[in-house]
């Protein structure tokens, strides 16, 4: 390691971290430390001017490391690489020591907090010293993109991507195409047919020239990384192989099974039965109880597996609206029958649902709110009520202990990943949260990429969602993906875990390790090596390389053992 | 042991104007502004509740209807439009209907036609009976006296059979709504000292209409108030001064400068409630039943024809003034007969008497509460 | 004053030192004690490091990942889990208190759980008293 | 240095003798070995007296194999003696490499060391309380013997060292490539490792590795193993993948796990650490009851991990 040129820049932040961090003091202790050849104490180091300090001493001082005291990195951390790269130094060469957030505002004791910040400063210009310059590479695009999962998403995003003349491969386990969509009749708020819809979308998709569609095909398994995959499929006819640049998971959802909630008796009381049940019934256009009369009341029972601790935790969207379009399907086909809704509350967010709501009200639903906890009970009525059944609720918004007759129960049923989700999520190396649904990249700011680059998701296999979810989601997967094709090769991130091939031994231990299948095995040459397109940074194979072959670039131990060696000069000292 | 919902109720309640109940969604805005909603007396929302539930035997005992005066404010601030002021109004007519034990109540606010047969039957039959026996002691002639064709005296004891024909009616009705409200409920178990303690409270409300003075806007209570006094000041003079009213051509300075007041004040708030109907001009005047029109206008013609025929007779045109005493009978019998115990006028009764109620059953409960406390202290030491 | 422990923290990228920052941002205080090192996933935590601190001087080692199931590498915290379970027998075999080596989940929004580990820990650390490692070492070398 | 004969030395300190008798191991080579050197100083060996050692000139000798590791002042004092009087000084073997067996006395004080020793043995006769300390009083007569030092050193602990040659023993095939490479004047960077390779003993294990998940870990006899697979995977635990290769495999290859005597790799701080990053990451379990039920397969990890270097680990010793 040649001897380096560090600047310090310490921010005060306003007086957020000068009010308790002593950010002179800090920057005179930089000044001491071997390497240092500037060190500033700055009001708002971020600031236009902050950034411009850094850029000149860079090009006047010939420096050629960089660290900021100051904010957390996950705040600043590209604003100041940026500045490295304008004064032309490669952006790597930058460290930061998060002084702010996990310094002045946690600690009120000025000189315990200036000790600290100097150790975190010192820590960071140990580091500093060590790190490497970077470079983003580059890799091929396969044009092809693979679609898995026929139903309305998958439909969207295979059609979007073909309509802007790609390739698409169409994967569905299924026989048809359609999806969950395919088994629902009209659709909230705005009572469309969903077949309609549906038809149209599907012939598109069969029609066109740059889609190929699979039917009773599964993806078996997928290598490879973003721009480069390679999806080894079953179908009907055997194996079938293909090329793909990214994949765009919509594999939706499976609808929870109603008998694991016994309290309702569904499968042992024959009226009791399921939205997905009733959808049927509407589509037949003959709503009829098992004694195949027309009944006089029906009762929806909302919330059936969701926001209950015992089975799903979360709330499933769409069964709030579907019961209340039951209301308006049932009044339409029956004017005569009484709907009652059985509710834990009324979620009718999104366009157009709060009116549909009061119009659904105004049909005289009958809303009995339940508290969660206290589920309706199923009671068979006596004979005065014509042998149907009676629904004893405590009604919260009353406070009453009210009981309705009902000759036909619905369960509307939440929604629940697919039992193959987890096969699916480690075929294509993304996660799932607590509840099995795919992990999005960023909740907020990226809710359709995943954290494995070229993996899309889109649908409500990411998480319960309607129709209009589903679609704007693969549409922006497709316009995610579209970006890509548009160039002729793909950005890779520079940080990334390498295999030293003069050191690896071919143990095999980081080979299973890896959560990203991106390190393989040259069985010939009997060594290791990682597809760095594939590699997250995780760095869980060079925490257990037992030779010490692999470098988590940007992390590497030489990196925080200085960092490690920096926060404890103090105690060494002492010691 | 629960309480039986039933969706039909919510469908009757139409037939009385509750229209847009189903609306509602039980934010709660109706019970927070009203000056009157208070523990244990919640409402509208509560009643509202129960309506669209259909808990019918929780409606009939339920006398927050009689404690909403109607000012308009929940109606105006509800977020649905469910009008729950008129929702209110809906179940004191509902409540009136299911408080007469004959049925001829909810006849008449199921079917306006079946009312206005009703009081055009009982009109036409007042006037044959008037001018049979009319035209047998006396002739179109002479106004008062021997030999007139409408003798106070006589007038002067129907009026009375009438009166407490009424009376007994009505009495009935009000036991009915005792029975419904506290009566059967066994949770309430009032002593008698209460009844007495807080009988005043009858004469007080019904005089001074005080808990409708409460509310924000004062105008509607004024003119309630106005046509109040000046109803019983002409039913007053009626009852007891008939010879005075009627007798001339000289005539006592005190039943003409009440019976002026009293027909003015009829006159004027009938014309303003009517005005106000037909424009719409405050909240509570939005939606008219077919019973308010009809009450209306029945006030309107017998204050009409009643000044009328006064002014005939000091005219000195006998005949005339005699007719239009006909036709002004014609219109008071059915008034008295059909809307004071069958329909909106019932309430005269029925007001009063939910505030005497009230007290008496929120007495009570706490008197309840306080005993369970005790109990539990008990049990803790 | 009396014994302010030095503690280094190994915070994940994802959970924990997001965890961390947010307690700054919503300025939950906490002990002055811990000084964090920052690493992309708990795994990446070589035993080598935490040794590393402890021959350095540390008086406490915390290594922090996501809760078990929601690790950003989908199953990094549970190696590090693993890494832990045997690091502390070795510690102990060392001579050195188990309890200057610990492991806990701190997710993003757990601020507050990040401000209460570290402040248990400091207490516990503090009841301990200061790691011996440094004296004794130096001790050893003085003998000859 | 063709035509004048290498002067050497091979020294002991606290150590086993077996390095020297790797020496000897050489065979018919320690002829050659003879012809090309003169062996200056070998105390198993030749009779050499320290005396003629100090009256050597400063780097007289051409090399000095050390083996040992440095436990008293004696070896300290002959190390930095040799030191000052040879070109090049090696650490021979794991005692003078990383401190070896003797090393792992590191774990207890030298009081324990002398209670057991020399007072609490039942080969100690009855009433002997005789303890060794460094300077004695025997009538008038002061007698002094080297220090016993609280704990075990590695050679470069106390002096500068050219090169290191590791293992227990060194396997004499390397013990030849670096005499011979010395006598040839081909020296490998200072400081270096010599005679063994830069890469793990796996990379010279001819076992198949698949991808390791370990259910439990076994001791060698607690299973029947399969010759053809990687120990590691069968749950026994094995240093190989933590240590150099340059022993021939010797262990692995006749059914027994490396014990790692050849110390971690070029890049590589704390050979234990390692082999416990290694380990634990084979461990199949989420659930923290079983994964302790697993780790309990290995009883006394510190001695497996530090078996041939406690002292050259970062924390050198147990703290008590």
């Amino acid at each position: 390691m040649g001897e380096c040129r560090i600047g310090v820049y310490v921010c005060n932040c306003g007086t957020n971290i000068a009010k308790v961090v002593d950010c002179d003091a800090v920057a005179r202790a930089a000044q001491a430390l071997s390497g240092v050849v500037v060190a500033r104490s700055y009001k708002y180091t971020c600031s236009t001017p902050g950034q411009e300090t850094i850029v000149k001493d860079i090009q006047e001082l010939g420096l050629d490391r960089v660290v900021v005291a100051a904010c957390s990195p996950r705040m600043h951390e590209p604003t100041f690489r940026r500045a490295l790269q304008t004064a032309g130094i490669n952006p790597y060469f930058l460290e930061m020591a998060n002084i702010r957030e996990q310094c002045s505002w946690v600690h009120s004791d000025p000189r315990a907090a200036t000790e600290k910040a100097v150790d975190l400063m010192r820590a960071a210009v140990r580091r500093v010293v060590w790190h490497e310059p970077l470079e983003k590479r580059y890799v091929d695009m396969c044009r092809t993109t693979l679609v898995l999962g026929g139903g309305i998403a998958g439909l969207t995003a295979a059609l979007e991507i073909a309509e802007a003349g790609k390739p698409v491969v169409l994967v569905e386990k299924r026989d048809r195409l359609g999806g969950n969509v395919a088994r629902v009749d009209l659709t909230a708020p705005y009572l469309d047919s969903a077949r309609d819809m549906l038809r149209d979308r599907m012939e598109q998709v069969r029609k066109h020239p740059m889609i190929q569609v699979l039917l009773e095909s599964e993806l078996e398994a997928l290598e490879g990384y973003v721009g480069n995959f390679k999806a080894h499929i079953r179908t009907k006819e055997g194996p079938f192989d293909t090329p793909a640049g990214a994949v765009v998971v919509c594999t939706g959802y499976q609808e929870f099974d109603a008998s694991r909630v016994e309290h309702y008796g569904y499968g042992r009381l024959p009226n009791v039965i399921t939205s997905f049940e009733l959808e049927q019934m509407l589509r037949q256009g003959r709503l009829l109880t098992r004694e195949g009369k027309p009944p006089r009341c029906v009762a929806l029972i909302h919330c059936v597996g969701s926001r209950s601790p015992e089975y799903h935790s979360y709330c499933s969207r769409v069964c709030c609206m579907t019961a209340l379009k039951y209301g308006h399907e049932i009044k339409s086909a029956l004017p005569r029958c009484y709907v009652y809704d059985l509710y834990i509350d009324m979620h009718a967010f999104g366009k157009g649902c709060e009116d549909f709501y009061r119009r659904t009200a105004e049909m005289k639903t009958m809303f009995l709110m339940y508290e969660k906890g206290d589920l309706p009970r199923i009671e068979p009525a006596g004979d005065g009520d014509g042998g149907g059944m009676l629904i004893r609720i405590h009604e919260k918004l009353s406070g009453e202990d009210i009981e309705v007759p009902a000759d036909l129960v619905v369960l509307m049923v939440g929604m629940e990943p697919r039992e193959d989700a987890a096969r699916v999520a480690r075929l294509v190396n993304i996660s799932q949260d607590k509840d099995g649904w795919f992990i999005e990249s960023h909740p907020k700011l990226d809710p359709v990429a995943t954290t494995t680059d070229g993996i899309f998701i889109a649908g409500a296999c990411q998480a319960p969602k309607g129709i209009p979810g589903s679609v704007a989601q693969a549409s922006a997967a497709s316009a995610r993906i579209l970006a890509k094709l548009a160039h002729e090769k793909i950005e890779v991130d520079a940080v990334f875990a390498e295999v030293d091939d003069n050191l690896c031994s071919g143990c095999r231990m980081c080979n299973e390790l890896c959560p990203y299948t991106a390190i393989e095995y040259d069985a010939t040459r009997k060594r290791s090596q990682v597809i760095s397109a594939l590699c997250k940074a995780c760095g869980c194979c060079v925490a257990a390389c037992p030779s010490g072959a692999i470098k988590g670039r940007h992390f590497t131990d030489r990196q925080i053992t200085a960092q490690i060696e920096g926060v404890l000069e103090w105690a060494s000292s002492q010691g | 042991m629960a309480i039986r919902a039933n969706p039909r109720l919510i469908e009757e309640l139409e037939l009385y104007g509750a229209e847009d109940v189903s609306k509602c969604y039980h934010c709660g805005n109706c019970s927070a502004v009203c000056p009157f909603s208070r523990d244990p007396f919640l409402f509208p929302r509560k009643s509202m509740r129960y309506l669209q539930m259909g808990l019918e035997e929780k409606l009939k005992g339920n006398l927050d209807p009689w404690l909403c005066y109607y000012c308009g404010e929940c109606s105006d601030e509800c977020p649905r439009d469910a009008e729950p002021g008129e929702t209110m109004m809906s179940l004191r007519r509902w409540l009136t209907s299911q408080y007469d034990f004959t049925g001829i109540s909810r006849l008449f606010y199921r079917s306006w036609k079946i009312e206005s047969a009703a009081i055009l039957l009982v009109a036409a039959l007042t006037g044959l009976g008037f001018w049979l026996f009319g035209s047998s002691v006396g002739s179109l002639g002479v106004y008062d006296g021997p030999g007139a064709f409408f003798p106070s005296s006589a007038i002067h004891k129907f009026d009375w059979a009438l009166g407490f024909l009424l009376a007994g009616l009505l009495l009935v009705n009000c036991a009915r709504m005792w029975w419904f409200s506290i009566g059967r409920d066994p949770k309430l178990r009032i002593p008698v000292s209460a009844y007495v303690r807080r009988l005043f409270l009858l004469p007080f409300h019904f005089f001074t209409q005080d808990r409708y003075r409460q509310c924000e806007k004062k105008r509607p209570w004024a003119i309630h108030l106005v046509l109040m006094l000046s109803y019983l000041t002409m039913l007053v003079l009626i009852m007891f001064f008939l010879h005075l009213v009627q007798s001339g051509p000289e005539i006592d300075w005190r039943v003409h400068a009440f019976g002026y007041l009293a027909t003015a004040g009829l006159l004027g708030t009938t014309a303003f409630a009517l005005y106000g109907r037909i424009r719409k001009t405050e909240t509570h005047y939005k939606h008219s039943h077919e019973s308010d029109w009809i009450f209306l206008i029945l006030l309107g013609y017998v204050a009409g024809t009643g000044i009328v025929q006064h002014v005939l007779h000091r005219a000195g045109l006998n005949t005339a003034a005699n007719i239009t005493y006909l036709a002004h009978m014609m219109g008071v019998v059915p008034m008295l007969g059909l809307e004071v115990p069958f329909s909106k006028w019932a309430h005269l009764a029925y007001r009063p008497l939910a505030m005497y109620f009230s007290a008496l059953q929120e007495e009570a409960m706490e008197a309840r509460g306080r005993a369970s406390e005790e109990t539990a202290r008990l049990r803790a030491a | 004053m009396g014994f302010e422990p030095r503690i280094v923290g190994f915070l994940c990228n994802w959970c924990s030192y997001t965890g961390a920052d947010l307690a700054g941002t919503s300025r939950i205080p906490y002990s002055p004690s811990i000084r964090v090192i920052r690493v992309m996933c708990s795994a990446r935590v070589d035993p080598t490091f935490v040794l590393r601190c402890l021959s350095e001087g540390a008086d406490g080692v915390l290594v922090c990942g996501c809760h078990p199931g929601d690790c950003h590498y989908s199953e990094g915290n549970y190696k590090a889990l693993r890494r832990m379970a045997l690091l502390k027998r070795l510690v102990r075999d060392f001579g050195i208190e188990e309890e200057r080596v610990r492991l806990e989940w701190v997710s993003a929004s757990e601020g507050k759980r990040f401000a209460d580990v570290v402040d248990d820990m400091t207490r516990k650390i503090r009841d301990l008293g200061p790691s011996k490692v440094r004296a004794v070492l130096a001790a050893d070398r003085a003998e000859r | 240095m063709a035509g004048k004969k290498l002067q050497i030395a091979l020294y002991w300190g606290a150590a086993c003798g077996g390095c020297d008798v790797a020496v000897l191991d050489t065979d018919e080579f320690i002829l050659e070995v003879a012809a090309l050197a003169d062996i200056r100083l070998w105390p198993i060996a030749t009779d050499g007296k320290y005396a003629d050692v100090e009256a050597m000139a400063d780097g007289e000798l051409d090399l000095t194999l050390f083996n040992g590791a440095v436990r008293n002042s004696e070896n300290e004092h002959i190390a930095k003696l040799l030191r000052r009087k040879s070109k090049l000084l090696v650490a021979f073997g794991s005692c003078a490499h990383m401190g070896g067996i003797p090393g792992l006395a590191n774990q207890v004080t030298r009081e324990e060391i002398f209670e057991r020793a020399y007072l609490n043995n039942p080969s100690i006769e009855a009433g002997n309380h005789t303890i060794p300390l460094p300077r004695t009083n025997v009538n008038g007569w002061e007698l002094a013997i080297p220090q016993f030092y609280q704990r075990v050193y590695k050679l470069d602990d106390v002096v500068e060292v050219d090169y290191y040659v590791p293992g227990c023993p060194p396997a004499p095939d390397q013990v030849k490539k670096v005499i011979q490479a010395i006598a040839g004047g081909a020296l490998p960077p200072k400081g270096s490792v010599v005679g063994a390779s830069e890469r793990t003993v796996c990379d010279d294990c001819a076992r198949t590795k698949k991808e390791k998940r370990v259910k439990r870990f076994y001791r060698p006899w607690e299973i029947i193993q399969d010759p053809e697979l990687c120990l590691l995977e069968q749950g026994i635990l094995c240093s190989g993948s933590v240590t150099r290769s340059g022993c021939g495999v010797r262990c692995p290859n006749s059914g027994m796990p490396c014990r790692g005597c050849y110390g971690p790799g070029p890049n590589v701080r704390d050979q234990g650490a390692k082999l416990l990053s290694a380990a634990a990451s084979i461990v199949d379990s989420k659930d923290p009851e079983e994964i302790d039920r697993i780790l309990d397969g290995i009883p006394d990890f510190m001695n497996y991990a530090y078996r041939f270097g406690l002292p050259a680990s970062l924390l050198q010793r147990r703290f008590r």
